[in-house]
């Protein structure tokens, strides 16, 4: 499909899923515009002109978090779209994501206050949860261990790795919560816009982005995971080493994951808690399913999936509108996107009803 | 020694009987993760369907006794449960409509349904009970339990027909033995688990073959989902009596995951459920002891993946063994 | 100023529908919406903790709300963060503290609660009616299910078992966490088990999963001590049956706490800029009235109970705390 | 224009029958032709002609965007093969479609199950209505078989019990005997003249003019989704028949290598022997020499260890006993990169499963041998622009029919399909060429470019071992042909020295013991 008629195909699905999530906002709310206006605008800064005609711009935080949610998306994001290439369907990104944590809290507090401890975490984050990918590409390329449940069985041990460390090695006793100590300045990465949280993995998600696609497209390594995932017993028979690329494929989709962990916790967080960001790996199938498994194309479903996340967190805290709706919304844009058929089948009911209402013999 | 005996065999008959009611829900999933994966179709949301089953089960029977006082008692949870199991089967029947009928990508919609059946449970039980987080507050009911009269004082045995608290096993718990020997025994022996078999290996043959593909993936589909809401009408009505906001807490996923585990077949399928049941078990017990709960849940997966690894590992030493013994006849003759 | 009530906006940094905790919070809001005549707002932040700050931010700089009533330990440090930048905003925390010494949070009014005190209460009275021996099939045991290991509950837990061997020496105490706030189903596997080492009371502080303990206790016929807000009142309607298994509840009264806060505010007289610590003696802990349970309870049990809760206001008797430091 | 209604004694009849598929493919258009009752016809054109097409309309797979089919006279519009069956039609397709893991009489009577009360089937009736089958068509099936093991021709057998099962009436057959034996194909051409005899009518695709010259009543020619010609069999011969389908004269076969002083032998194998994970023996004693400058032909019925042999001479698998040389070097064992590495290509015989990624490009499939060193790579980044253009060169210079390089493979027809793969293979200028079932499925004109591109090779001193179900094809271009049998070499004939009806009784372990099957001895 060209561009810009997949384009219109994702803005008709959006569009439908739009106007029954207003209808469900119908149902629940007394103020079904106001929330519809919030839904589509909330993730933009309002800019208002105060009494004294200074320009004062609102809820930049909300920009932010949207900046803020794509970057973590596009990066679990890949971390999913890399193995996907080697058509392995990884739903690791969430045990990556929790070692790459891990990984730069760690090294970030053993290290301190010295300039070094930046860079390490980055480093050590991208080496956890490469090492976390890299144990799901050997299960699957070694013992052909189906790669649905290892991720999802690493998912726990990784979420109870990351607890126990974080409970009982790393915590804080005098925090009042289980919680890591913050972390060092030094390591932390500061706001790029004030009083957002908006640092520079936001430029480092795009990076991230062109360093994959060209990966995929400029490297042998690259060239290898597309044709083990297009037709691994024709790479084998071609001497292509099918293996390595497969685990290799999860392991650098992991870099990414782990980046992600990063972006929580030395971005974000500055501190990691017990409990971390369920379920985000989900989030990140979708976005690259949304994407088409287009590596290019995948920053844009982030930013896309990332604006009605946060539109719908506007929505749900500026009006009566419950939390639930907003998961209803959400839920209905994934499946009206992913619905292929959906549009054509809109569009060549609409040509019947028009054929047959114009066809009538006068 | 005798009574030490008994009593170690008591505490076995109440970790079985224990392993087998908290396996009972993933149990009903798997079943239903089975058939459709078998049909050719993932179920990834199993969760959602479970979810739903056990919303629509709890909410539906707690009505029933306020609209229909006059109706004996016993209605009350039966029909909870018959709407518990048409809720979850509709919503299976939606997937299959956005797969089969929209194109769209099987485990995206799943995971979308999922979060529609969390947002939509949630969002209905506040409406209906002005609470976000439990039914409490309404009076629902529970499906009964059997219990097998006159084994009181029978000491193993009481144990493990009555259970731990010789109140019964629930009909469900029973239901899911029940739904193992039906789906082993349909799968194998019925023309229909032929066609749905076939339909999911190789769908361009049964294509040809004049099967309705299509049809035949509906089928798996809305028997997986009437299978796992079993499962979660147990939950709401049998484990607990009431509905939680997000109650299958990952059960759903865990049945996906005792398919693979189990090699797609019924009985493996069924074991890898009971696994994971005890393990959960496990864990409830072992937090008791000085470690940490945190490794206890860790056993679980592990003992997945060592599985997984240990049957290829089995098969490859196999292979080798008998390929060993085939060099010997090609070098001996 | 313009005849419109002020604005309260409270951030659950979770979902309601715990049962306890955040919706006691809700409730003090409500109750605030009419007796004070403010208008409040309640967000649910979600369990992802990357979006509380933004979601803190946004409230604080929408410039809709003069005051953001917020609750957890785990708020502490990004109201700590957040306040500063927002002089003009009032920001009520509760059950969670903010370093005065390290911010400039003048806009800031935290208390905490001195949940071990109830927890001691609940201790004295679950020890000693498994000692006074009314209860069928029960050892000399008594046991806690707890959420998670956080010190919030730890706290409990401390007042719990000081209490239960203060009143009944060398008694066992069973303490299990269920690592999660919100899996009955785990909750009632836990008490099963404790019920069936014999535990004859259980004290359950797990949020939702504690409904699984209060059903565990229906079904052995035992009994369970509540947390939070009033749990034998949530049941007594639906299922009496089980109202009549729950004892008493140790009542947290974030509800009251909360309204307080917000009439003094009114009145304003809040005092901002530290940090106020409730206890039994400020009304803010305190057992819930039973009367299903009522009959259950020796008067020599009550008895102990009513003396204990004299002597830890009367500062006769100081109860242990799992905050490090102590509790102020 | 075609009468309104056909006459009664038509069994099939096309009129004006257009396919356009979704993605624009005009595959038929304006195709008529007309099968009497009781008549095997034939259906002959280049790859990509639109005959299969033909085949999945009539079949209910897929149907025609204008014309009318009619079946015994009246029009039908199948919209699922269901219909088709319903109205008695049977299709054996190009693909085999069988269900690996069910046993034969599952598959055979899948869609039409003898029952038992409650929804059982009855696996007895199944298999005595297989046995039944198999003795009234005389092919030969073990009714309890898992298809999964079962060699190809087999499961073609399997695949048209299934149509007999259902009784259809009428039959289509897409190139059925591409996978087949002589003397299979001789079994299976008696049962169809049995068939055709008991008044069933049949319709079948081939490439094998000799088997339209044996088998068919009539012919239709389709050329580009158009038919270029129908016609009564008798009224034609093969000259005018090939060219109705090429569209021009075939070249001649290439010339045979003239004999002479024998060079030193290029691959030396000895003793190769291949024992599979279940233990079985697949291949055993296997020894052979093939000099530069030669093409030893490997015949065989499918199943006997050709694709062991050609697995084992590639790197795909290690052998269990014995080594092959390449100029001296042990080459097997080796991975099969290290193979590559040595000089060693391969053709393999199944160009969709391991020959090609279909749904990759024609640059990134032919990239797949040569992308890890220069000119198309350096120091790991791949310099696509090289590639682009030699791939466009590749497709200028092997005549391949496709609009450009980055055309996914798999919407190539066959036999381009397969010249792609050639052209890969033979890039390198390899020393060895492991070649199986290179024209497999493949037309005349493209089959015979091949063969020409495997003669430049051999001029060029490679060493071809040629496996190919085709005897004509062994047979013209083989210096020297062995024949497999049972994981053995039974026999060794030098070329001219054979014919294809010695060959065949070799194949089916029927021939006389001949001298010399011993090592060295190659012709
Ligand atoms: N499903 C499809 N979608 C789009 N185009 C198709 C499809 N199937 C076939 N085609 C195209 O239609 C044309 C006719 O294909 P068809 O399979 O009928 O050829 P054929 O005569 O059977 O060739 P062969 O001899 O290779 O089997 C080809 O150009 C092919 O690429
Ligand atoms: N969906 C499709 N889109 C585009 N082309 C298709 C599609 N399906 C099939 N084709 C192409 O149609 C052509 C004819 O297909 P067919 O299945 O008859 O096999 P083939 O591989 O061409 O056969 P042969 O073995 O005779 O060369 C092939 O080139 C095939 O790749
Ligand atoms: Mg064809
Ligand atoms: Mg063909």
């Amino acid at each position: 499909m060209t561009p810009s008629r997949e384009g219109a195909r994702i803005a008709l699905a959006v569009g439908a899923a739009l106007a029954l999530g207003f209808a469900v906002m119908a149902c629940v709310s007394d103020q079904p515009w106001a929330a519809f206006r919030a839904l589509l605008t909330g993730p933009l800064p309002s800019v208002d002109r105060a009494a004294d005609g200074q320009v004062v711009v609102h809820r930049l935080v909300r920009f932010g978090a949207w900046l803020q949610d794509a970057t973590t998306l596009t990066l679990v994001g890949l971390a999913i779209g890399l193995p996907f290439r080697a058509r392995q369907f990884s739903l690791g990104a969430d045990g990556q994501l929790f070692m790459g944590a891990l990984a730069a809290a760690t090294v970030s507090l053993g290290l301190g206050e010295t300039p070094t401890a930046l860079p390490l975490a980055f480093l050590a984050a991208a080496v956890a949860g490469a090492g976390w990918g890299l144990v799901a590409g050997l299960l699957k390329t070694r013992f052909e261990a189906n790669e649905i449940v290892t991720t999802l069985m690493l998912n726990v041990v990784a979420v109870q790795v990351y607890r126990l460390v974080v409970g009982r090695v790393l915590n804080d006793p005098t925090a009042g919560f289980i919680t890591t100590p913050p972390l060092p300045d030094a390591a932390t990465l500061a706001p790029l816009i004030a009083r957002t949280t908006v640092t520079a993995m936001v430029l480092v998600a795009p990076v991230a982005a062109v360093a994959a696609l060209f990966l995929l497209r400029r490297t042998t390594l690259g060239y290898e995971i597309d044709l083990a995932g297009a037709n691994p017993w024709f790479a084998i028979r071609a001497g292509v080493p099918v293996a390595r690329a497969t685990a290799l494929a999860f392991a650098l989709g992991g870099v990414f994951a782990g980046l992600a962990g990063f972006h929580v916790s030395n971005a974000l967080l500055k501190r990691l808690p017990i409990d971390l960001t369920p379920g985000i790996g989900l989030e990140g199938i979708v976005v690259a399913l949304l994407a088409r498994g287009r590596v290019g194309a995948l920053p844009l479903a982030a930013l896309g999936y990332a604006y009605l996340r946060v539109g719908a967190q506007a929505m749900e805290r500026t009006t009566d509108v419950p939390r639930e709706v907003v998961l209803v919304i959400q839920a209905l844009i994934i499946l009206f996107v992913v619905s292929d058929r959906l549009a054509p089948l809109a569009l060549g009911l609409m040509r019947r009803v028009r054929t047959s209402i114009g066809g009538r013999p006068a | 020694m005798s009574l030490d005996l008994v009593s170690a065999g008591t505490m076995a008959a109440v970790v079985a009987v224990t392993t087998l009611r908290a396996a009972t829900p993933i149990v009903f999933a798997s079943l239903g993760g089975l058939i459709s994966e078998l049909a050719g179709c993932i179920n990834v949301a199993l969760e959602g369907v479970m979810l739903v089953a056990a919303f629509a089960g709890v909410i539906t029977s707690a009505y029933s006794a306020l609209w229909f006082p006059d109706a004996p008692l016993w209605l009350h949870p039966w029909l909870g449960c018959a709407v518990g199991l048409l809720a979850g089967t509709a919503l299976a029947g939606l997937l299959a409509v956005f797969h089969l009928e929209l194109g769209a990508d099987l485990i995206v919609a799943g995971i979308g349904l999922n979060i529609l059946a969390q947002g939509l449970t949630v969002l209905l039980m506040a409406h209906l009970t002005g609470d976000k987080g439990s039914t409490a507050s309404l009076t629902s009911f529970a499906l009964p339990s059997l219990r097998w009269p006159g084994m009181g004082g029978v000491p193993v045995l009481g144990v493990l027909l009555n259970g731990d608290g010789d109140a019964g096993h629930n009909v469900l718990v029973y239901g899911a033995l029940a739904a193992t020997g039906w789906v082993a025994w349909a799968l194998r022996h019925t023309v229909f688990g032929l066609r749905l078999r076939a339909a999911g290996e190789n769908a361009q043959a049964a294509l040809a073959a004049g099967l309705p593909v299509k049809r035949l993936r509906y089928a798996g589909l809305l028997l997986s989902g009437l299978l796992a809401s079993g499962g979660g009408v147990f939950l709401g009505m049998g484990y607990l009596t009431l509905f939680q906001a997000d109650m299958a807490a990952g059960r759903g996923y865990l049945a996906l995951a005792a398919v693979f585990l189990g090699g797609r077949r019924p009985l493996g399928t069924v074991a890898a459920a009971l696994v994971f049941g005890g393990a959960t078990v496990m864990a409830a017990r072992l937090g008791l002891l000085a470690v940490p709960a945190e490794v206890v849940f860790m056993i679980p997966p592990l003992v997945t993946i060592a599985a997984l690894v240990l049957v290829k590992q089995h098969q490859r030493l196999a292979a080798r063994r008998r390929a060993a013994a085939g060099r010997t006849a090609l070098l001996s003759s | 100023a313009d005849g419109r009530p002020p604005r309260v906006a409270f951030f659950v940094n979770g979902a309601l529908g715990d049962k306890s905790f955040f919706d006691s919070a809700a409730r003090g809001l409500r109750q605030a919406e009419a007796d004070l005549h403010l208008a409040t707002r309640t967000i649910e932040g979600g369990y992802d903790p990357t979006r509380w700050e933004s979601g803190l931010v946004d409230l604080a700089d929408s410039g809709d709300f003069p005051i953001i009533v917020t609750g957890t330990y785990t708020m502490g440090p990004l109201v700590q963060k957040v306040a500063p930048d927002y002089p003009d905003v009032t920001f009520i925390l509760f059950d969670g503290v903010v370093d005065y010494a390290r911010c400039a949070c003048g806009n800031v009014y935290s208390m905490r609660f001195r949940q071990n005190e109830g927890g001691y209460l609940a201790g004295v009275l679950a020890a000693g009616l498994v000692r006074a021996g009314t209860i069928f099939g029960a050892k000399d045991v008594v046991g806690l299910v707890g959420a998670m290991p956080i010190p919030v509950i730890n706290d409990f837990a401390a007042g719990y078992g000081a209490g239960a061997q203060d009143a009944a020496p060398g008694i066992a105490v069973l303490r299990q966490f269920a690592n999660s706030f919100s899996d009955p189903a785990t909750g009632k596997e836990i008490a099963k088990a404790q019920y069936g080492q014999g535990a004859g009371v259980i004290f359950q502080v797990a949020g939702a999963t504690g409904q699984g303990v209060i059903e565990a206790a229906e079904e052995a016929g035992r009994y369970v001590i509540g947390v939070d807000s009033d749990q034998a009142a949530l049941y007594r309607a639906s299922s009496p049956r089980r109202a009549t298994r729950i004892l008493t509840s140790v009542m947290k009264n974030v509800d009251a706490a909360i309204l307080r806060a917000l009439r003094l505010w009114q009145q304003g007289r809040l005092p901002l800029g530290r940090t106020e610590s409730l206890g039994l003696k400020e009304g803010a802990i305190g057992l819930a009235d039973n009367p299903e349970a009522a009959l259950t309870v020796p008067p020599t049990v009550r008895a102990a109970v009513a003396a204990a809760r004299q002597r830890i206001i009367d500062g006769t008797l100081t109860v242990p705390t799992a905050f490090a430091g102590g509790q102020p | 224009m075609t009468p309104a209604i056909a006459p009664p004694l038509l069994a099939i009849a096309l009129e004006d029958v257009e396919k356009r598929y979704p993605n624009g493919t005009l595959a038929n258009s304006g195709v008529s032709f007309t099968v009497a009752a009781g008549e095997i016809h034939a259906l002959v054109g280049e790859n990509g002609a639109g005959k299969s097409t033909v085949m999945k309309m009539l079949y209910g797979l897929e149907r025609p965007t204008a014309g009318i089919l009619r079946i015994h006279g009246r029009p039908v519009d199948f919209r699922h093969p269901g219909d088709a069956i319903a109205a008695g039609i049977g299709l054996v397709a190009q693909h085999l479609n069988l269900v690996p893991s069910l046993t034969v009489a599952e598959n055979v009577v899948l869609g039409h199950e003898p029952r038992r009360i409650g929804g059982r089937l009855d696996r007895a009736a199944a298999a005595a209505r297989v046995r039944e089958l198999v003795e009234q068509s005389g092919l030969a099936v073990d009714p309890a078989a898992t298809v999964a093991g079962l060699p190809v021709g087999v499961r073609q057998r399997v695949e048209i019990l299934k149509v007999l099962h259902r009784g259809a009436r009428i039959l289509l057959l897409d190139e059925p005997t591409a996978v087949l034996t002589p003397p299979e194909t001789a079994t299976l051409f008696a049962t169809l003249r049995q068939l055709a005899n008991a008044g069933r009518t049949i319709l079948l695709i081939t490439h094998k003019l000799d088997e339209v010259k044996a088998l068919a009543g009539g012919v239709t020619v389709l050329c580009r989704g158009r038919v270029t010609g129908s016609a009564r069999m008798a009224d034609l011969d093969q000259g005018t028949l090939a060219r109705l389908m090429v569209g021009r004269d075939l070249p001649p076969p290439p010339p045979r290598r003239p004999a002479g002083a024998r060079p030193i032998p290029r691959v030396v194998a000895r003793d190769l022997g291949y024992v599979d994970g279940e233990g079985t023996i697949r291949l055993r004693d296997v020894s052979f020499d093939v000099a530069p400058g030669e093409i030893l032909g490997i015949a065989g019925v499918e199943g006997n260890g050709q694709d062991v042999l050609a697995r084992l001479l590639s790197g795909a698998d290690v052998p269990s006993a014995g080594e092959a040389k390449l100029d001296g070097q042990v080459f097997t064992g080796l991975s099969a990169r290290a193979a590559r590495a040595r000089g060693v290509a391969v053709v393999t015989e199944d160009r969709l499963h391991d020959g090609a990624a279909p749904s990759l490009s024609i640059v990134d499939n032919l990239m797949a041998t040569r992308y890890a060193r220069p000119p198309l790579s350096r120091r790991g980044l791949i310099d696509r622009a090289t590639a682009r253009r030699w791939a466009e060169e590749v497709i200028g210079g092997f005549s391949v029919r496709a609009t450009g390089p980055d055309q996914p493979i798999g919407a190539l027809s066959g036999g381009n399909m397969q010249k792609l793969i050639l052209a890969r293979e033979i890039a390198d200028a390899p020393t060895f060429l492991v070649a199986s079932q290179p024209t497999r499925g493949v037309d005349i004109a493209a089959a015979s470019a091949l063969h020409t591109r495997l003669a430049a090779l051999r001029d060029q001193g490679a060493a071809i071992l040629l496996i190919s179900a085709d005897l004509d094809e062994l047979l013209a271009l083989s210096d020297h042909i062995a024949v497999l049998y049972r994981g053995r070499i039974v026999a060794r004939f030098a070329a001219g020295a054979v014919d294809a009806r010695t060959l065949g009784l070799h194949m089916t372990g029927l021939g006389p013991p001949v001298e010399g099957g011993g090592h060295d001895a190659v012709a």
